[in-house]
């Protein structure tokens, strides 16, 4: 029996297999493009040809069972072409405008909501939790499934005063652009690790330990006779790094696992910078199955900002317009000290100045 | 009564539920079912059964698996192992229905038929498997012209928003310069050599769809050297509300208010009807040409720019990439730009610490140094603005005669 | 020829020369004769003639005092010792020529006759005399109602802005609450306890025009809390350029272009000729007032902002101070403020490191801790936005029951 | 015979007795004020009242002989009162109009300029230099007279698009706000400390000084059997802390010890908030007695800000408008790797974002 053939670094398929007709005729000819109404885009060429865009919302974790019902409607109106958007949707691309209507309606019968385009709520970024990940503080996928449930009217109109992404993160490794969202949940530790002595020894690297925390907590020690580490529990500042690069350091922790809430990135240059998501919320519980502390606060923050930005602000924009006070003002959210940074750069981020609002 | 009364929860809602897609396979898949039962046991005790991962892969590979074993296989025999495989995308997340129907069965055939699309580095995640398939899914993937992604202290799978197939703001074509580049550095995306990880993503224009900027080592972001293109008719029909800004439900366009007042350079103005840019100081933000864009098209000298160092908070803070080269010429094969990052890896490689992001290094070394180091000149579109430390390292001085 | 001759270059040009001033009182003082060749030789040779300093000072006093000894005392003897003696100044820097004449009395009979007025922090310096003098000196100063200066780890001497004795804009008496606190605090002053220097400076406003935000520890900045007050005939006459801002050559003052548009809050608008304030989006910047002090004035609920840290860079980099208090009211006896001084000094006492400026000491233990510590509320008046890396210490958690 | 009188912890006379009458009368009751032309301004008191104030250049610097030549002239205009401002100019006030013409007169008489107000460049906020500091790099008077000179004409007009205020420090211990000035001129050293091990052990605390270090470049060390420091020059840079801490290090170098020019900074909280001084120019060699390449430099500075800076935009808030590479650019300045930020808060500074100009 002849091996299996077995080729090797032939990298991924070339795209020019994966497109639609009409996509490949355009590319890179597009002229201008349009948004028809919540999740339909109408892009037209140099020549004048036009392509029908609809997008649907997708869980992420999808099985092949909704991948190939996906597949049937492609082939149904796409010519067997679709693609996923860098937030995970699904989208169809037709020439045939006839085609939009029939799609979208066969799209809401599979339960698949149409939207997320322009000044809307796209879909959450998110990462693996309890589904796959040994570090995460909480599941992801729950969060997301109950956070849009929350808002799923924000994804099928475009009513906000301007686009709002928001990701959902297990842990402080930050899988995905949480860190630069308009709204960022979350998950985090917020006890020591725990120390495994009598595996640690042989599991891990006792210097590579030593250089994982960010805090310098970990010190060597011989505990019992046995090479361990030791956490300075003062200096501990949750973040696992310890346990991504020694097992034998867990940090879960059940009772004080939760969530916390971030708002005001970015990541486009439209208009302003870049910038980084603050610190909103510093702790809410885990509370599986419908975390309901989590979708109420979310919730509350996007319609304060509905309601109370100008057109074409972003979080982050609306927020430096008003200022942080009144933005804890008026979400009537509850300013702490945990909100006033104390890490490498906290400096740049204290008030120099007598810039206050009374 | 189900066994799984909490996950059942989140059958509910209008948003898609990932528990019922779970449940709509298990009936043909075990290692769905014993997820959900394992899903039902995290959500109880609000703690993950995972277990720190092990390493696994396939042969001549150091990277594209991540080992994944649960902490109760007596209890869940079906997910007592239930590794990821990430499959290197097509660049863009364009699909034939042929292609992906294709991962359908092999995930069938191999798998717990469970996916991301996609992870969040770009890779087509295939949730759920056991070693002893791992070689035959290679083996399958590679004869019908798939790869592995990366994962490891490797080039990760680089990615990129859809660019010139689909949008008029591309600057550069991104879906080219993405499958070039894995195609290029398929080592270095295999097996792990670096320090760390590096990423790369590739957008076409400062929009940003892929978020480079905030998520990889080395961000590429279409630009252009020219001037805006203006169509003077078009102004006048979003003047008139004609034409609208349809990403916002209500996107009649004020010229005054919501494009010109908004140009972060105030390089704009609208008088009697006229709209002018002065091109010199536009900052390329993209906003009036987002607002416009029947009106107001990017300019055709187009290229990227290209920024180094954006990470994870984890260890030293989060970082966002920052210009490195403010113009390059983006076309096939990419010689200058591949050379630059050639030099970049060299020197990472020498100096970087084990499990120090690039950006990191840059950091610890002084972006001056680093500059220097990877043969460019140091100039201040890298920066917002100059130190205000007194603590320079002149390294030039005079000595007696 | 002169002995001089680099120096002697300083003499021309237009500006009041500090070399001719020295030698005209040359003629009288052998000291600055002295001085004079020191300070050539210092221009021959790119290099003071100085050495580090040791420690001088009158009897009871730890401060106020700096002593200062040339390197080449063989060569010009009459600099061998050139102390400085640092007198306290009145509030605001303002004299009557009998208190400045008795000055120039003393330090002609004990010193050198040469001055600073002022030193940086708002002494008067008496440059140059030598230790026998320093007791005379002192007990005479003493007996016409003056006072030593701050210098070493102590409070040092509070400086201030001329604020109501001249100025419509000051909201605080500067003048008052500096001589009262320099009063109250002689102690401090004179008998060095810190872990290192501690300076108040006193704004009347947000101009601050003693730069209190840049250098001193603790900075009160005059400030309000209604309504700007506003006249509108005033306003009248800037729009039509009978009034003008006169502190630029050409200050004819647009209102719209000059006034609301550069509002940083955006909180002003004129439309028909009537300007309107949002008095709760102002954030006292200051700029309308400055430019239209005839029709704009600060409200009359004064209270001061309470401001932290400011510093030269070394050790870790300069800081400004940053907001403690948003708003107190500064009237005599000034209890509140002076207790929450109190909490301030016995917290820094207790756990400053040596040679740890205040502002150090906070960005070491982080703001919200030394916040909490010394009574106050963490409120974000406090920042400019909240933190960004997820490195909270969480100080309460949930125990198994 | 008597110990004489020694009274001590008496504080500063009180400023009651230093008070003009008019000033007193006013005080607190101002209602606004006039600037009649550079260094002349008009206050009014609520009860109509006005005050006539006259500011005149000072080198603060100043002998006992100016001084009573001061005195002088309050005697002769101003009732005997005077006073000095935060930046060392002299201001004398009067209640009578008719005074200030012949004030001025005699004032420039006495060779002192009259101005510093409004939109002028005021006096040079600076420090002692080679006059009495052994820290020095550079002389501090020395420079302040030949910019002065240079830039007279500012001081005397108000013709600058905004106030601009420049200040000197004669090392990094920064005595004045030079850190937060339009224009700061910074003496600097170049070269690591160098040990005098015989004193070291005698003169110095091992521990201050190795812990004066913001680099960490100071470490104990035996040299010739002597407790001693070692200096890692690799690390040092040239801070001079370690040798105000211990006075065996010393670290002047009159071959290259230097200037450097920082710009941009404010102190006000006027429209923006207030800002460090950025580096604009490295170094610039000690060339004393006229320091022609410093002088020039401000020159050049302060012009290329006057022609394109617009009205009330201080120098920092100019350069935000147009960008630093502009900044660079205009006055032709040339950037360096030394501009690039290394230390602590260094990744603040980096452009993360493409908002660049070509
Ligand atoms: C699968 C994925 C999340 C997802 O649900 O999409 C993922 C999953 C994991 N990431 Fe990640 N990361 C994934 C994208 C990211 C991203 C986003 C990106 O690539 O655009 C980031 C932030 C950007 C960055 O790289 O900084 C990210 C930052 C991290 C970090 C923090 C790295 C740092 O330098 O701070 C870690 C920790 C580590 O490397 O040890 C980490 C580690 C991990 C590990 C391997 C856990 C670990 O500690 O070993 C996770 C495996 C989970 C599992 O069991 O499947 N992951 N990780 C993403 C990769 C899928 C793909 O290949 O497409
Ligand atoms: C399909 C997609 C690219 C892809 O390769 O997958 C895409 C496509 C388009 N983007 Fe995007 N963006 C996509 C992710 C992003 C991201 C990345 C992200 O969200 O993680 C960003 C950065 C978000 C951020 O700043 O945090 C992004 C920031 C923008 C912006 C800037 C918005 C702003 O004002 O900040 C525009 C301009 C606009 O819409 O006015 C834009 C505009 C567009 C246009 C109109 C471009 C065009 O001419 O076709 C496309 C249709 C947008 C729409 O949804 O209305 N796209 N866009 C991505 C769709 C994601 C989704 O399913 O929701
Ligand atoms: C005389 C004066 C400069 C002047 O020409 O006006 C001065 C002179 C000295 N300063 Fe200063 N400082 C003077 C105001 C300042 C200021 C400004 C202020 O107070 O508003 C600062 C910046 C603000 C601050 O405090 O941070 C200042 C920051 C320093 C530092 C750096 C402190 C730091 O924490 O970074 C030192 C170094 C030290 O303390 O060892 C210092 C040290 C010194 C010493 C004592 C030198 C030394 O290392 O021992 C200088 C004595 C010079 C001499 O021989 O006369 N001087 N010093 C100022 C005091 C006059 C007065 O009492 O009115
Ligand atoms: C006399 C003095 C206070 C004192 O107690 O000595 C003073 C007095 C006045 N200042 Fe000042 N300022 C004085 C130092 C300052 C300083 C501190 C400094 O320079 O070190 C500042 C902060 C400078 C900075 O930001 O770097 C300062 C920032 C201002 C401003 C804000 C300017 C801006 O736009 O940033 C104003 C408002 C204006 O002029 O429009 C102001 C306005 C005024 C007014 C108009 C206030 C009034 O109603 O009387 C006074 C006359 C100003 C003039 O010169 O035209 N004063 N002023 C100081 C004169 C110094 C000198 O001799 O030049
Ligand atoms: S964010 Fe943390 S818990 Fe979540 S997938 Fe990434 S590494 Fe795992
Ligand atoms: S959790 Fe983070 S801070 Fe705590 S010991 Fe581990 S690495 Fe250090
Ligand atoms: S980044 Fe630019 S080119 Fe790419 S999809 Fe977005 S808007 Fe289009
Ligand atoms: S792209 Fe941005 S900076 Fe350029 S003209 Fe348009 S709005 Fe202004
Ligand atoms: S700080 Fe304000 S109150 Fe004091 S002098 Fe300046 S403008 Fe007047
Ligand atoms: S003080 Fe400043 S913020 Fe307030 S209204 Fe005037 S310009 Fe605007
Ligand atoms: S800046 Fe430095 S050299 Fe100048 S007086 Fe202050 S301590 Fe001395
Ligand atoms: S000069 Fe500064 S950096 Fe150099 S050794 Fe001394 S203290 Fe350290």
């Amino acid at each position: 029996m002849a091996a299996p053939k077995r080729k090797t670094d032939i990298g991924p398929p070339h795209y020019d297999q994966m497109l639609h007709p009409a996509i490949k005729a355009n590319y890179g000819k597009w002229k201008s493009h349009q948004n028809l109404k919540p999740g339909v885009l109408m892009h037209e060429g140099e020549s004048g040809a036009k392509v029908y865009t609809v997008r649907g919302a997708s869980a992420r974790l999808i099985s092949i069972t909704t991948i190939r019902e996906m597949c049937d409607l492609a082939d149904k109106y796409c010519d067997g072409f679709l693609r996923y958007t860098s937030r995970n949707n699904v989208e169809f691309m037709t020439d045939k405008e006839a085609n939009v209507e029939p799609l979208i309606a066969d799209l809401k019968a599979m339960g698949v909501p149409v939207g997320g385009t322009g000044s809307s709520i796209s879909n959450i970024v998110h990462t693996q939790g309890w589904v796959h990940c040994h570090s995460s503080a909480t599941d992801a996928s729950g969060v997301v499934k109950v956070v849009m449930d929350e808002l799923i009217d924000y994804f099928t109109s475009m009513s906000l005063p301007a686009h709002l992404r928001i990701a959902v993160a297990c842990c402080l490794n930050m899988c995905g652009a949480v860190h630069c969202s308009d709204i960022a949940i979350l998950g985090i530790h917020r006890t020591p690790p725990t120390i495994d002595h009598d595996k640690l020894g042989n599991m891990c690297e006792i210097p590579t330990t030593v250089a994982s925390c960010p805090k310098a907590a970990i010190r060597p020690a011989m505990v019992e006779g046995k090479q361990s580490v030791e956490v300075i529990e003062d200096l501990c500042m949750y973040c696992g790094n310890c346990y991504t690069v020694c097992p034998a350091m867990p940090i879960a922790n059940p009772l004080n696992d939760g969530i916390s809430i971030w708002v005001g990135g970015k990541v486009s240059n439209s208009r302003t910078k870049p910038m980084f998501s603050k610190l909103a919320i510093p702790y809410l519980p885990n509370t599986p199955p419908r975390w309901p502390e989590v979708s109420d606060a979310v919730k509350n923050i996007v319609e304060v900002y509905a309601r109370d930005a100008k057109k074409y602000e972003r979080v982050g924009e609306w927020i430096n317009r008003i200022g942080w006070p009144q933005f804890f003002e008026k979400t009537n959210l509850e300013f702490t000290k945990y909100h006033i940074d104390d890490f490498t750069l906290a400096s740049s981020t204290y008030n120099s100045s007598t810039h206050i609002k009374f | 009564m189900s066994n799984t009364p909490l996950i059942d929860e989140l059958v509910k809602g209008p948003w898609p539920s990932f528990i019922k897609d779970i449940k709509r396979t298990a009936e043909k898949n075990e290692m769905c079912k014993d997820l959900l039962n394992l899903l039902e046991m995290s959500y109880r005790d609000k703690k993950t059964h995972w277990k720190h991962g092990g390493i696994v892969g396939v042969r001549g590979y150091g990277g594209g698996i991540i080992g994944r074993y649960s902490d109760s296989p007596e209890l869940y025999p079906g997910v007592s192992h239930f590794h990821t495989v990430r499959i290197n995308q097509p660049a863009g997340w364009f699909y034939s229905t042929s292609a992906l129907r294709y991962i359908c069965d092999l995930w069938e055939k191999h798998g717990s038929g469970l996916t991301n699309l996609h992870g969040s580095t770009g890779d087509m995640v295939m949730l759920g498997t056991t070693t002893e398939h791992l070689e035959d899914i290679f083996t399958d993937l590679s004869e019908h012209g798939w790869d592995l992604g990366g994962s490891g202290s490797d080039m990760r799978t680089p990615s990129c928003c859809l660019g010139k197939s689909r949008c008029e703001f591309a600057c550069i074509d991104t879906m080219a310069i993405c499958h070039d580049l894995t195609n290029e550095w398929q080592d270095e995306l295999h097996r792990p050599a670096f320090p760390y990880k590096f990423k790369i993503k590739i957008a076409g224009c400062p929009n940003d769809c892929v978020a480079s900027i905030a998520r990889s080592d080395c961000s590429i972001i279409g630009t252009w050297r020219d001037n805006i293109r203006q169509d003077d008719a078009a102004v006048a029909k979003y003047a008139s509300g004609e034409l609208v800004y349809g990403a916002r439900a209500d996107g009649k366009v004020d010229i005054k208010a919501d494009v010109v007042d908004k140009c972060p350079t105030g390089c704009m103005s609208y008088e009697g009807g006229k709209l002018s840019i002065d091109n010199k100081n536009c900052n390329r933000c993209m906003h009036c040409i987002n607002l416009m864009p029947q009106a107001l098209r990017v300019g055709v000298d187009g290229g990227a720019t290209i920024l180094l160092g954006a990470k994870a908070p984890i260890v030293q803070g989060a970082l966002l990439s920052s210009v490195l080269v403010p113009f390059i010429k983006m076309d096939p094969p990419y010689e200058e730009f591949k050379e630059l990052i050639g030099r970049i890896w060299e020197f990472w490689d020498e100096n970087g610490e084990a499990r120090e992001r690039i950006g990191e290094m840059i950091v610890r070394i002084g972006k001056g140094n680093f500059v220097e180091e990877v043969g460019c000149d140091p100039i201040p579109e890298m920066i917002c603005e100059p130190r205000s430390n007194p603590y320079i390292f002149y390294e030039e001085y005079f000595e007696e005669e």
